[in-house]
C-alpha cells in the first residue's frame, strides 16, 4: 500500500485528472455533471494520496520528461504546492456538489450546465498545474489556462453586466501577463533559465533584475487585485454565476498571489526588496480599510462579498513587509494559512450568496430580512463562514493574524497593528450589518425550496472554515516542507 | 478515557447545536430532546469530571495549532468552577428557554446558537492556556451576537451594534496583547506561579503595558465602568439569554479571564510587585458603586439588574485584586454566587415578562400575589443580592471584607457598605412593590388547567435557582460547595 | 435527637410553619397550631440541662449554636413573648384578607429572634439578626396605612444600615479576633488597636434595634404602626436583641473602659428621661408605650455601662441586666396585648374592670412597685451604680427614682387614656386572645414572686421596700393630682422626631440619585446615518472612477513606475 | 554588417510606425488591415532574428488567424465607438490620463527599461548547446521541435488545453452565426477554392512532416489547414448536422486528448510525465504532431466561425442559418 | 549597438504603445489589437534577449515558448472577440459600458 502510494506522482495526476475529465465532460455533454462530480470526489483523494507519498519521500521536485532543469519543466510537490493543491481539492469538491444543484441537469439552464463542468475542470486543472509549477513560463502558461476559463466562466451567466465584467477581467488578465512575461523574457535573456531554484541561486541584485521583478510584480499584483488595482474584482466576481464567485474568490485569485510568493521568496531574495515591501504593504494597508468600508456600503451581498475579498487580499500583501529575517517564516506561514482559510470561508460564503440570488431573484441585503427556515441555514452558513473572515478564532483567519500581529511585533512595524485591527472591526462590522437584516423581524408567508445539494455543502465547508485552525498545525507543518522559510514561525523577541 | 472527557465535554453542547441549526422549525419534540439530552450529559460528564479533579487527577489534552502553539484544554480546579456552574446553569437556561420561547419563530436558530455560546463558555473554563482561552473567548463573543439581535426589532439590532462594537473592540486589543506577550514570553500555559516572572526585568515595561491591555480588554465582557455600556443595551435580548449572558457566559468570561490572567499568567505575587492589582482594585471599587448608583434611576427591571451586574461582577474583580486568600475566596466564591443569585433574577424577570407582560418597575405592584412562586424566587434572590446572610451574597461579602482586612485595605469595606446600601435601596422598593402594594390592574387569570402562574418549563427553572442562593449560603461550608470548592483552590494558589 | 437537632428545630420549627402556610392545603391546620412554634425554645430554655453548647461546622461557614446563661434567661423571654403574642394573633387575624402573610413574617420573625439567642458565632448571629429584622418590616406595614408605610420604610432603613455597620463591625472583629466565636470577641477586642471602631460601630447598629437616641425615631413610629401582636413583640423581645448583642459583643468583664462606660451611662439616663417625657406628651396608647420601651431600656444600657467600668463585677452585674430584659420585655408585652384587649372591651362590664386590673399588675411592675420583678431589677441595678464613672452613686439613685417617678406617671397616663378610648375597636375577642393575656399576666405574677422557677439566673437580692415604693407611690400620687392635666395634656407634639429632617435629607438624596441618570446620546438625524458620511460618499466616487479602465491604467503604470524605481 | 544592421533599422521603425499608425488610425478596418501588414513584417523580423518557425507561425496564426478573426469580429461589431445612453462627463481623472499616459510615465518606463536592458552586456549562453545535445534523444531532428514536443512537452500540452479551452469558451458565449451572407458568395471564389483547397492540404502536410528537422510543425500546419476550411466555408460548404454533434468534437478535441493520454500514459509507465520511451519518441511525436495539426486546424477554423453548431440542447434556431465548419 | 539590442528595444516600444493604446482606446477591437501589439513586443524582447553574440544559432527555446505565447494570445484574442461580438448584441455598444454599476440587479 505504501509502496503504491510512494511510487505514485499523485500530484501530477491532480492535474491530468480534471484535465482529462474536462475534455471527457466537453465530449459528453449529457453526462458532464457525473464526470465533473465523479473528478471532484477524486481529487480530495489524489490529494491525500500526494500528500501522503510528498511525507514518505524525499524528492520534491521532478521535471517533466525527466530532462535536467534549465531544460526541463520543474513540477514541484513542495509544501506549498500540496496545500495549494488540497484546499483546492476540498473547495473544488464542494463546490462541485453546489454546482450540481445550482446548474440543473434539466430545464431551460441547460445549456448553462452543459459549459459550465468542462470549463470548471479546466479551472481546476490549470490552478493544480499552477501549484505545482516551478518554472516561470509554465507558470505563465497555467496562469493563463485559469484566466481564459475564468473569463468563459464570469461570462456563462450571459447577462450584459456579466459579459461586461468578463471581458473588461480578459484585458485586465492580458495586461497582467504580458508584463509578467515580459519579466520572464527579461530574466531568461539575461540567465537562459526560467527555472524558479536555479534562479534563486544566480540571481544577482542587479537593476535589470530589479525591473524583470517589477514587470513581473506589476502584473501579479493587477492579477490579485491589489488595491487600487481591485477596480474589476467587484464586478468579475458579482455578475458570475455563484459556484464560478466562489472559484474565483476562493481560488482564481490566489493563483497569482502563489506565483507572487514564489517569485518573492524563492526567485528574487537577493534583490533589495524592503522599499517595494513596504509599498505592497502601503497598499495592502489601504486595501484592508477601503475593501471593508466598500463592503459596509454595499447594498447587495455578492458585492459585500467581493469588497470583502479585497480587503483580504490586502492582508496577504501584508506577507511582503513584515517578513524580515527573523519574522520569515511568522509572514510567510501567515499568508499562506490566509489563503487557505479564506478559500474555504469565501467560497461557503459566495455559494450562500448564490442561493439567495437563486431563490429570491435578488441577492439584495435586504432581501434576507426575516430569514428563517431554509434561508436561516444560509445565514448560518454565512456566518460561520465569516468567521474566518473576520479573524474570529478557531479560524485560519485567526491565527494568520496572529502571525501578522508576531511579525509586526518583532519586527517593529507596529503601524501594522491598527490596521490589522480596524480591519477585524470593519469586518465584523460589514457581517453584523448582514447579520441584522437577517434577524431582522419580519414575518415571511412561505419560504423557497432549496435543493439539498445547494444548502448542505456550504455548511460543510463554512464549519471547515470556521474550525480551520484547530486542524492548522498538519496544513502548516506540510507547508514548512520544503518553503523558502525556516526561522521559527512564532517568534520571541530576541535577547 | 479521561483524555476524551474534556472534548466530550465540549462536544456536548457542540453537536447539539449544530444539528439543531439544521432542523426545521416544526420538529420541537427533537430539538428539545437534543437541547436537553446535551445539557444532561454535559452535566453527567462534568460530575465525572469533577470526581477526577477532586481526587487531584488533573486531565490535560493538548492540541497542535501551528508549530509552538497548542490549544491546552485542562481541568483544575478553577476550571472547574466555572465549569460546573455553567453546565449547571445551561441546563436549567435550557428548560427555561424552551418554556420561553415556545411558539416563537427562529427556534432552530436560537437554539444553535444558544450551544454555540455554551461551549465557548465551557471551552473558556478549559482552557488551559492563554491562546486557547482568547479562541474560546472571542468564539463567545460571536456567539451570543446572534442570541443578543434574536428578536429582531431595531432596538434589538441596535443592541447588537453595540455589544458588537464594545466586545470586538476589546477583543482585539486582547488578541494584540497576547501575541505580544507570547513574544514576550514564550509559551503561556496557565500555571499557578505565572509565566511572566522570571522574565528580565528591563521587560517589565512592557509588561505592565499588556496588563493593563489585557485587563481592559477582559474589562469590556466584565464590564467595568466605562467598558459596560453594552450591557444594559444588550438586555433587549431574551430573558434566557440575559440570564445566560448575565450569570454565566459573557459576563463571567471576563471576569474568569482577569482571574486567569493574573493568577496564573503574572501570578498574584508579580501582578503585586509590579503594582498593577491596585488601580484594577479602585477600578473595581468605582464600578459596583457607580454600577449601583445608575441601577437607582432605571425604571425598566431589566435594565435594572443589568446595572445590578454590571457592580456585582466587580465584585469578583475586587477580590481578585486583594490579592489575599481569603478575598480570593470571596472574588471567586461570587463568581458562582452572583451567577446563580442574577440567573434567578433575570428567570423571575422573564417570566414577569412572558406571562404578564411587565417590563417596568412600576407596573409591578402587587405582583407576588399573581405569580406569588416566581416573586419568592425574585425575592430571595435579590437579597441574595443585597448580601442578606444567609445568602450566598453574604458569604461573598464576608470573604471579600475579610480580605479586605486582611490586605491591609479598609477602604474595601466601606465599598461593601455602600454598595450594600445601594443594592438594599434599588431591590427593596421592588420587593416592596411585589408584595406589599395592592395591584392597579387585573391581569389575566391563569390559564393553564390548574391554575398554576405559569407553565412549568418557565417556574421550576428560577424555584431551583433561588433554592440554590439559600443553599449555597446555608451550606457554604458543606463538602461540594462553592466556597468549599473555592477554598481549594485558594489553598493551591496561596499554599495551605 | 442529638442536641445539635433539637437546638436547630428551635429556629426551624417557625420557619418549617411558614413554609407550610404557603401550601394551601396545609393553610387552616397551620394557621392554628402555628403559635406553637415557639413552644420548643420556652421548653430548651426551661429545662436547665438542656441547651448544651453544639457546632455545626457544616452550617453557613461553621455554626455555634447553645443556650448560656445569657441565652437562657433572653429564650425565655423571647419564647414566651412569642408564644403568647401568637396565640393572641391567631385571634386577631382571623379575619384578615392578609392572614397568610402576616403569619408568614410573624414566624420568620420569630424564628430569627429565637435563633438570635441561641447564636454564639458572629454569623449565624448577623444571620438571625437579619431575619428577625427585615421579616418585622412586614408586620410593620401589615396594616398598608400611610403611617405604616412611612414607619416601614423608615425602619427599614435604619435597619440596612444597622445592618452593614454590624456587618463592617463583625468584619473586624472576626478578622482582629481570628475567631467566629461571640465568646472570643469580648477578650481578643480588649487590646485591640481598632476596638474604638468596632464599639462605636457596633453601638450604632445594636443601638438602632434598642432605640438608643438619636437612632430612637423609629421606634415611636414603627411599634404603632404594627398590629396588636406584633407590636408586643417588636417592643418586648425585639427590642432586647440590640440589648443581647451588647452583651455578646461588648468586652464586658475583660476591659475597663471608663469612657465608653461613661457614654453608656449618660446615654442611658438620657434615654429612661426622655422616653418618660416624650410618652408623657402622646396621646396614642401604643406610641406612649414606644416610648416608654426607649426610656425602660435605658436602664440595662446603664448597667451595661457599669459593667464596662468594673469588669471584675461583671458576673455579678449580668444576671441582673438579663433579668431587667425579662422583666421588661414580659410587661411590656403584656401592656401591648392588654392595649389591644381594652380597645376592644366597648362596654363597661365586669370584663373591661377585671382587664384594667390586670393591666394595673404590669404597669406597676414597669414603674418598680414592691413585690414585683420591676423591684428586684432595679434594686439589682442600684446595687451597682457605685461604680459608675461619672455622676455621683447617691445621685444617680436619685435619678433612677425619678425615673421610676415619671415612669409612674406614664403608666398612669396610658391606662387613662386606655380609658378613654375604650371601645374604639369592633373586633371580636377570641379565646386565644385572652389565653395570650392571661400567658403574659401569669408569667409577669411569676416572675416577680418567684424568679427563681422561671430562670436559674435570677438574681438573689433582697428589695428594700422604701427604695421600691417612695417612686412608685409618688407616681401615682402625682397622677391622681394631675390626672386632669394628664387627661388633656398637649397631644399633638409630632410623633417622630429626627425622622421629619431625616426624611428631608432622603428626599434629597434621592433626587440627586435621579441625576444621575444620564439624559441618552443625542440620535443622529437620518441624513446623518453612516452610509452616508462624507468619507464614505467619497470612497464611493473614487471607486467608480478607479474602475474606468484608463485611471486603472495610470495607476497600474504608476505603481510599475514606483516598482521599477524603488 | 552595417547593411544589415540598416535593414533592421528600418524593419523595426517600419514596424513601430505601423503599430502606432493602426493603433491611432481612425478607422478600425484600417487598422485591421494594417494589423495583417504588421503582422507579416513581423515575421520578417522573427527571420532576421533567426527564428523561421516563429516567423511561420506569426505569418499563419499571428497576421492569417488573428486577421480572420478581427475581420470577421469586424463585420459583426462595427467600427463606431457606440455607448449606451448618454456619455458621461469625463472625470477630471480620466481627462488627465491619457496625457500623463502618454507624456509622461509609458515613455518614462520604456527608458528605464531601456535603459537598464543596454547597460546589460549578456554574456549567458543560452540553452542551445543543450538542446544540441540532447537532440539525439528527443525524437526528432529540429531543435524547436524538439522543445516543443520533448523537452517542453508539458508546455505545449497545456496550451493546446488553452485553445480548446478557448473553443468551449467561445461555444459557451454563442450560437455560430454564419460569416457572410449566402448569397454573397461568387463562382468565381468557389472555383478558386476548388483549386486552393488541395495545394493548402499538401502545403499544410509538407510543413508538418518538415516540423521534424527543420522549421514547421503542427501550429503552422494545422493554421494553413484551417485557413483551407475558412476557405471551404466562405464557398459555402457546411458541415452535414449528424457530424456535428459528436464527431466535430472529437475532432476538436483529439489533439489535446491523444497528448493528455499519452501524458498519462508515460506517467503511469515511467513515473516522470511525458518521458517518451527512447524507442518511441520518434513515432510518438509524429503521432501528436498529426493529431495536433488536425485539431487545431479545426479548433481555428471554428473558432473564427465564433460560436457552438445548433444543437438539440439549446433552444431551436433556424437551421438554415447554422453553418458550421470542418473537414479535412 | 548590437542589433539583438536593437530589437530589444523595439520590443520594448512596442509593448509600450500596446500597453497605451490599450488603455487609451475605447473600442474593444482597438483594445484587442493593441493587447496583441503588445503580445508581440514582448515575444520579441524573449526572442531578442535569446539571441546571444553574433554565432546567429538562435536558442531553440525562447522560440518555443514564444511559439506557444503566440497561440495562447490568439486564443484570447478569440474569445475576446467573441466576447466584445456578444456585448455588442446585447447592449449595442462597442466598448465597455462605464456605468455598470447601475445597470446592476
Amino acid at each position: 500500500m505504501t509502496e503504491l502510494i510512494v511510487q505514485q506522482q499523485w500530484f501530477l495526476w491532480m492535474t491530468l485528472l480534471p484535465l482529462g475529465a474536462a475534455v471527457a465532460a466537453f465530449l459528453a455533454p449529457r453526462q458532464a455533471h457525473w464526470i465533473g462530480l465523479v473528478t471532484a470526489l477524486l481529487l480530495p483523494l489524489c490529494a491525500l494520496a500526494a500528500i501522503a507519498a510528498a511525507t514518505l519521500s524525499e524528492t520534491q521536485t521532478i521535471t517533466a520528461g525527466n530532462w535536467p532543469t534549465p531544460l526541463g519543466i520543474a513540477l514541484r510537490s513542495d509544501g506549498l504546492a500540496l496545500v495549494m493543491l488540497a484546499v483546492t481539492a476540498l473547495v473544488g469538491f464542494i463546490i462541485s456538489c453546489y454546482a450540481l444543484g445550482y446548474f440543473p441537469v434539466r430545464g431551460h439552464h441547460q445549456s448553462r450546465a452543459r459549459y459550465f463542468w468542462p470549463l470548471w475542470l479546466f479551472l481546476w486543472g490549470g490552478c493544480n498545474a499552477l501549484f505545482i509549477s516551478g518554472d516561470l513560463f509554465n507558470l505563465y502558461v497555467t496562469l493563463e489556462l485559469v484566466t481564459l476559463a475564468s473569463v468563459a466562466l464570469i461570462a456563462l451567466e450571459g447577462g450584459k453586466a456579466a459579459l461586461a465584467a468578463a471581458l473588461r477581467y480578459l484585458f485586465i488578465s492580458l495586461l497582467g501577463s504580458l508584463a509578467y512575461l515580459l519579466g520572464v523574457g527579461i530574466l531568461y535573456g539575461t540567465y537562459a533559465t526560467v527555472d524558479i531554484i536555479l534562479l534563486g541561486d544566480m540571481l544577482a541584485a542587479t537593476r535589470l533584475n530589479h525591473a524583470a521583478m517589477s514587470l513581473m510584480i506589476a502584473g501579479l499584483v493587477l492579477k490579485s487585485a491589489l488595491f487600487p488595482l481591485h477596480f474589476w474584482l467587484p464586478q468579475a466576481h458579482t455578475m458570475a454565476p455563484a459556484p464560478v464567485s466562489a472559484v474565483l474568490s476562493a481560488l482564481v485569485v490566489k493563483c497569482a498571489y502563489v506565483i507572487l510568493l514564489r517569485l518573492w521568496f524563492e526567485v528574487f531574495p537577493a534583490l533589495d526588496t524592503i522599499a517595494i515591501g513596504h509599498l505592497l504593504g502601503l497598499l495592502g494597508s489601504i486595501a484592508i480599510i477601503w475593501g471593508s468600508l466598500m463592503a459596509l456600503r454595499q447594498e447587495r451581498l455578492k458585492l459585500l462579498i467581493a469588497y470583502s475579498t479585497v480587503a483580504q487580499i490586502g492582508y496577504l500583501f501584508l506577507v511582503f513587509p513584515l517578513a524580515h529575517t527573523e519574522t520569515m517564516a511568522s509572514a510567510w506561514i501567515g499568508g499562506v494559512l490566509l489563503m487557505m482559510a479564506h478559500a474555504c470561508g469565501k467560497a461557503a460564503m459566495f455559494m450562500v450568496a448564490g442561493t439567495i440570488h437563486h431563490t429570491a431573484g435578488s441577492d439584495r441585503i435586504s432581501r434576507l430580512a426575516g430569514a428563517g427556515g431554509p434561508i436561516g441555514v444560509l445565514v448560518v452558513v454565512f456566518t460561520l463562514a465569516a468567521g474566518t473572515i473576520i479573524g474570529l478564532p478557531p479560524s485560519g483567519g485567526f491565527f494568520a493574524k496572529w502571525l501578522f500581529i508576531n511579525a509586526a511585533l518583532v519586527s517593529g512595524q507596529w503601524w501594522y497593528l491598527p490596521i490589522i485591527l480596524s480591519g477585524t472591526l470593519l469586518a465584523a462590522a460589514y457581517i453584523a450589518r448582514v447579520l441584522g437584516w437577517a434577524f431582522l423581524d419580519v414575518k415571511r408567508s412561505s419560504y423557497p425550496v432549496i435543493p439539498w445539494m445547494m444548502k448542505w455543502p456550504p455548511l460543510v465547508l463554512s464549519i471547515i472554515a470556521l474550525l480551520f485552525g484547530l486542524i492548522a498545525y498538519e496544513p502548516v507543518q506540510l507547508a514548512l516542507s520544503g518553503a523558502p522559510v525556516s526561522s521559527p514561525v512564532l517568534v520571541e523577541f530576541g535577547p | 478515557m479521561s483524555d476524551l472527557i474534556l472534548p466530550a465535554i465540549l462536544l456536548s453542547s457542540l453537536l447539539p447545536g449544530l444539528i439543531i441549526f439544521t432542523l426545521p422549525e416544526e420538529s420541537v419534540r427533537l430539538r428539545t430532546t437534543l437541547n436537553l439530552g446535551g445539557a444532561v450529559v454535559k452535566l453527567l460528564l462534568v460530575a465525572l469530571l469533577f470526581f477526577h479533579v477532586a481526587k487531584r487527577e488533573y486531565t490535560e489534552l493538548r492540541l497542535p495549532l501551528l508549530p509552538d502553539m497548542e490549544l491546552v484544554l485542562r481541568a483544575d480546579a478553577l476550571s472547574l468552577l466555572f465549569l460546573i456552574l455553567s453546565a449547571f446553569l445551561w441546563f436549567l437556561t435550557t428548560i427555561y428557554a424552551i418554556g420561553y420561547l415556545e411558539d416563537s419563530p427562529n427556534r432552530s436558530r436560537f437554539f444553535g446558537f444558544f450551544s454555540l455560546c455554551v461551549s465557548a463558555t465551557t471551552g473558556i473554563a478549559l482552557a488551559g492556556d492563554m491562546v486557547t482561552f482568547v479562541i474560546f473567548y472571542e468564539a463567545l463573543t460571536i456567539s451570543t451576537y446572534p442570541l443578543v439581535i434574536h428578536r429582531g426589532t431595531p432596538a434589538a439590532l441596535h443592541a447588537g451594534r453595540i455589544y458588537l462594537a464594545y466586545t470586538l473592540g476589546g477583543g482585539v486589543v486582547l488578541f494584540i496583547a497576547t501575541v505580544w506577550l507570547r513574544a514576550i514570553a514564550g509559551p503561556l500555559d496557565f500555571s499557578p506561579d505565572g509565566v511572566v516572572a522570571s522574565l528580565d526585568p528591563a521587560l517589565h515595561g512592557s509588561l505592565t503595558i499588556i496588563f493593563a491591555l489585557l485587563i481592559l480588554s477582559l474589562g469590556v465582557k466584565a464590564a467595568l465602568v466605562p467598558l459596560h455600556i453594552w450591557l444594559p443595551s444588550a438586555m433587549i435580548a431574551p430573558a434566557p439569554v440575559s440570564a445566560l449572558l448575565h450569570a454565566v457566559a459573557v459576563v463571567k468570561a471576563g471576569a474568569f479571564g482577569i482571574i486567569r490572567v493574573i493568577h496564573d499568567i503574572f501570578g498574584i505575587g508579580f501582578s503585586a510587585e509590579l503594582n498593577l492589582l491596585f488601580p484594577l482594585a479602585l477600578m473595581a471599587a468605582f464600578t459596583i458603586i457607580y454600577g449601583s448608583i445608575r441601577a437607582l434611576s432605571q425604571n425598566d427591571l431589566k435594565r435594572r439588574l443589568a446595572f445590578s451586574t454590571v457592580s456585582q461582577v466587580s465584585y469578583i474583580l475586587l477580590g481578585v485584586a486583594m490579592a489575599t486568600p481569603l478575598a480570593t475566596i470571596g472574588g471567586l466564591v461570587h463568581l458562582v454566587h452572583q451567577g446563580v443569585m442574577k440567573i434567578t433574577l433575570f428567570f423571575c424577570a422573564g417570566n414577569l415578562a412572558e406571562t404578564l407582560g411587565i417590563h417596568k418597575i412600576d407596573e409591578m405592584d402587587g405582583v407576588g400575589r399573581r405569580m406569588p412562586w416566581t416573586m419568592a424566587a425574585f425575592t430571595v434572590a435579590a437579597l441574595g443580592m443585597i448580601g442578606l446572610p444567609p445568602l450566598a451574597g453574604f458569604i461573598s461579602k464576608w470573604y471579600l471584607g475579610l480580605g479586605g482586612l486582611a490586605a491591609g485595605q479598609p477602604w474595601v469595606i466601606i465599598v461593601l457598605i455602600g454598595s450594600t446600601l445601594l443594592n438594599a435601596s434599588y431591590f427593596l422598593p421592588v420587593l416592596h412593590r411585589i408584595w406589599f402594594v395592592p395591584s392597579r390592574q387585573d391581569w389575566p387569570s391563569s390559564t393553564l388547567r390548574d391554575g398554576r402562574e405559569t407553565t412549568w418549563a418557565l417556574l421550576i427553572p428560577p424555584l431551583i435557582t433561588a433554592m440554590l442562593v439559600v443553599m449555597l449560603g446555608v451550606l457554604a461550608h458543606s463538602v461540594g460547595s462553592a466556597l468549599y470548592w473555592v477554598e481549594l483552590i485558594a489553598t493551591r494558589e496561596y499554599g495551605p | 435527637m442529638s442536641p445539635a437537632i433539637v437546638l436547630l428545630l428551635i429556629p426551624l420549627l417557625p420557619l418549617l410553619t411558614a413554609c407550610a402556610l404557603t401550601i394551601a392545603p396545609l393553610r387552616r391546620i397551620v394557621l392554628f397550631s402555628a403559635p406553637l412554634a415557639a413552644v420548643p425554645g420556652l421548653v430548651t430554655a426551661l429545662l436547665p440541662e438542656a441547651g448544651a453548647p453544639v457546632v455545626i461546622p457544616w452550617l453557613v461557614i461553621g455554626t455555634h449554636l447553645g443556650v448560656d446563661d445569657t441565652g437562657r434567661i433572653f429564650l425565655l423571654l423571647t419564647a414566651l413573648l412569642w408564644l403568647a403574642a401568637g396565640l393572641y394573633a391567631v385571634g386577631y387575624t382571623k379575619n384578615s384578607p392578609q392572614q397568610v402573610r402576616f403569619w408568614i413574617f410573624f414566624l420568620l420573625c420569630m424564628s430569627g429572634n429565637l435563633g438570635l439567642t441561641l447564636a454564639l458565632d458572629m454569623i449565624s448571629f448577623y444571620v438571625f439578626f437579619t431575619l428577625m429584622n427585615f421579616a418585622a418590616y412586614g408586620l410593620i406595614i401589615h396594616d398598608a396605612t400611610p403611617f405604616a408605610l412611612r414607619a416601614g420604610r423608615i425602619y427599614l432603613w435604619l435597619v440596612i444600615i444597622g445592618e452593614v455597620l454590624l456587618f463592617a463591625a463583625l468584619l473586624l472583629a472576626a478578622w482582629i479576633t481570628e475567631s467566629m466565636l461571640l465568646s472570643d470577641v469580648a477578650g481578643g477586642l480588649a487590646n485591640a488597636d481598632a476596638m474604638p471602631l468596632i464599639l462605636g460601630l457596633l453601638l450604632v447598629a445594636l443601638g438602632i434595634k434598642m432605640g438608643v437616641i438619636p437612632l430612637h425615631f423609629w421606634l415611636p413610629l414603627a411599634h404603632p404602626a404594627a398590629p396588636l401582636p406584633a407590636s408586643a413583640v417588636l417592643s418586648g423581645a425585639m427590642i432586647k436583641a440590640g440589648l443581647l448583642g451588647l452583651l455578646r459583643l461588648f468586652p464586658l468583664g475583660t476591659a475597663t473602659l471608663p469612657g465608653w462606660s461613661a457614654t453608656l451611662i449618660g446615654l442611658g439616663l438620657l434615654m429612661a428621661f426622655f422616653g418618660i417625657l416624650m410618652g408623657l406628651l402622646q396621646n396614642q396608647p401604643k406610641t406612649l408605650l414606644a416610648y416608654s420601651s426607649i426610656s425602660q431600656i435605658g436602664f440595662p444600657l446603664i448597667a451595661v455601662g457599669l459593667g464596662l467600668a468594673a469588669p471584675q463585677q461583671w458576673h455579678l452585674l449580668a444576671p441582673v441586666v438579663g433579668f431587667y430584659a425579662l422583666h421588661h420585655g414580659l410587661s411590656k408585652g403584656a401592656l401591648f396585648l392588654g392595649v389591644g384587649m381594652a380597645g376592644q372591651l366597648n362596654t363597661p362590664t365586669l370584663m373591661r374592670y377585671v382587664t384594667f386590673g390586670g393591666l394595673l399588675l404590669p404597669a406597676l411592675t414597669l414603674a418598680g412597685a414592691p413585690l414585683t420583678s420591676g423591684a428586684l431589677a432595679k434594686t439589682g441595678l442600684k446595687s451597682f451604680l457605685a461604680q459608675s464613672p461619672i455622676l455621683d452613686e447617691s445621685l444617680l439613685a436619685i435619678l433612677l427614682g425619678l425615673a421610676a417617678v415619671g415612669t409612674t406617671l406614664l403608666m398612669g397616663r396610658l391606662l387613662i387614656l386606655l380609658w378613654q378610648q375604650a371601645g374604639s375597636s369592633t373586633q371580636a375577642i377570641t379565646k386565644s386572645m385572652w389565653s395570650g393575656l392571661s400567658l403574659l399576666f401569669a408569667a409577669v405574677i411569676l416572675v416577680g414572686i418567684y424568679p427563681e422557677m422561671l430562670t436559674s439566673s435570677a438574681p438573689g437580692i433582697s428589695v428594700k421596700w422604701f427604695d421600691a415604693l417612695w417612686p412608685v407611690a409618688g407616681g401615682a400620687l402625682l397622677a391622681l393630682l394631675g390626672r386632669y392635666s394628664l387627661r388633656n395634656c398637649v397631644t399633638n407634639l409630632r410623633v417622630g422626631d429626627v425622622d421629619v429632617l431625616l426624611e428631608a435629607l432622603l428626599r434629597r438624596l434621592g433626587e440627586i440619585a435621579a441625576a444621575t441618570k444620564l439624559p441618552p446620546l443625542p440620535q443622529l438625524p437620518r441624513a446623518a446615518r453612516w452610509q452616508n458620511l462624507p468619507l464614505l460618499l467619497l470612497l464611493r466616487d473614487t471607486e467608480q472612477q478607479l474602475r474606468q479602465l484608463s485611471v486603472a491604467g495610470v495607476i497600474f503604470i504608476l505603481l510599475l513606475l514606483a516598482l521599477l524605481l524603488l | 554588417m552595417e547593411l544589415a544592421l540598416i535593414f533592421d533599422l528600418i524593419l523595426l521603425i517600419t514596424l513601430i510606425a505601423l503599430a502606432w499608425l493602426l493603433l491611432a488610425s481612425s478607422d478600425i478596418f484600417r487598422a485591421v488591415v494594417l494589423f495583417i501588414a504588421f503582422g507579416l513584417l513581423l515575421a520578417l523580423a522573427w527571420v532576421r532574428l533567426g527564428a523561421p518557425d516563429v516567423a511561420l507561425a506569426e505569418a499563419a496564426i499571428g497576421a492569417g488567424i488573428t486577421g480572420a478573426l478581427l475581420l470577421v469580429g469586424l463585420g459583426r461589431l462595427g467600427s463606431a465607438e457606440h455607448y449606451r445612453g448618454t456619455r458621461t462627463r469625463l472625470t477630471f481623472l480620466q481627462r488627465l490620463s491619457a496625457p500623463v499616459l502618454i507624456g509622461v510615465m509609458i515613455p518614462s518606463i520604456s527608458l528605464i527599461l531601456l535603459l537598464e536592458l543596454s547597460l546589460h552586456a549578456s554574456a549567458t549562453p543560452g540553452q542551445q548547446g543543450l538542446v544540441n545535445v540532447l537532440l539525439d534523444v528527443s525524437g526528432t531532428n529540429h531543435g524547436v521541435t524538439a522543445v516543443l514536443m520533448n523537452f517542453r512537452a508539458w508546455d505545449t500540452l497545456l496550451e493546446k488545453g488553452v485553445l480548446l479551452l478557448a473553443l468551449i469558451s467561445i461555444w459557451s458565449l454563442d450560437q455560430a452565426r454564419p460569416l457572410f451572407r449566402q448569397n454573397d458568395i461568387s463562382p468565381q471564389l468557389t472555383g478558386l477554392a476548388r483549386l486552393l483547397l488541395p495545394i493548402m492540404i499538401i502545403v499544410a502536410g509538407f510543413v508538418l512532416w518538415q516540423g521534424d528537422h527543420a522549421p514547421g510543425g503542427a501550429f503552422q500546419s494545422g493554421a494553413i489547414l484551417s485557413a483551407g476550411i475558412l476557405l471551404a466555408i466562405l464557398v459555402g460548404y457546411t458541415l452535414p448536422t449528424r457530424r456535428q454533434g459528436l464527431s466535430l468534437r472529437l475532432l476538436l478535441a483529439v489533439g489535446f486528448s491523444v497528448f493528455l493520454l499519452v501524458a498519462a500514459a508515460t506517467l503511469l509507465s515511467s513515473d516522470y510525465l511525458l518521458k517518451y520511451p527512447d524507442s518511441l519518441a520518434g513515432s510518438l511525436i509524429l503521432l501528436l504532431e498529426l493529431v495536433a495539426t488536425a485539431s487545431i486546424a479545426a479548433l481555428l477554423a471554428a473558432a473564427v466561425v465564433g460560436g457552438h453548431p445548433p444543437d438539440d440542447l439549446s433552444k431551436p434556431v433556424d437551421r438554415s442559418s447554422a453553418v458550421n465548419g470542418g473537414q479535412t | 549597438m548590437s542589433p539583438a539590442l536593437l530589437y530589444t528595444g523595439s520590443g520594448i516600444i512596442l509593448f509600450s504603445i500596446g500597453l497605451h493604446a490599450l488603455l487609451v482606446h475605447r473600442h474593444l477591437l482597438r483594445k484587442i489589437l493593441a493587447a496583441n501589439i503588445m503580445g508581440s513586443g514582448v515575444f520579441m524582447v524573449f526572442i531578442a534577449m535569446g539571441v546571444h553574440g553574433d554565432s546567429g544559432v538562435a536558442d531553440p527555446v525562447p522560440q518555443a515558448m514564444v511559439l506557444t505565447g503566440i497561440v495562447v494570445s490568439l486564443c484570447f484574442t478569440a474569445v475576446a472577440i467573441v466576447l466584445a461580438v456578444r456585448l455588442n448584441k446585447l447592449t449595442g455598444c462597442t466598448t465597455l459600458a462605464v456605468d455598470e454599476e447601475s445597470s446592476i440587479d
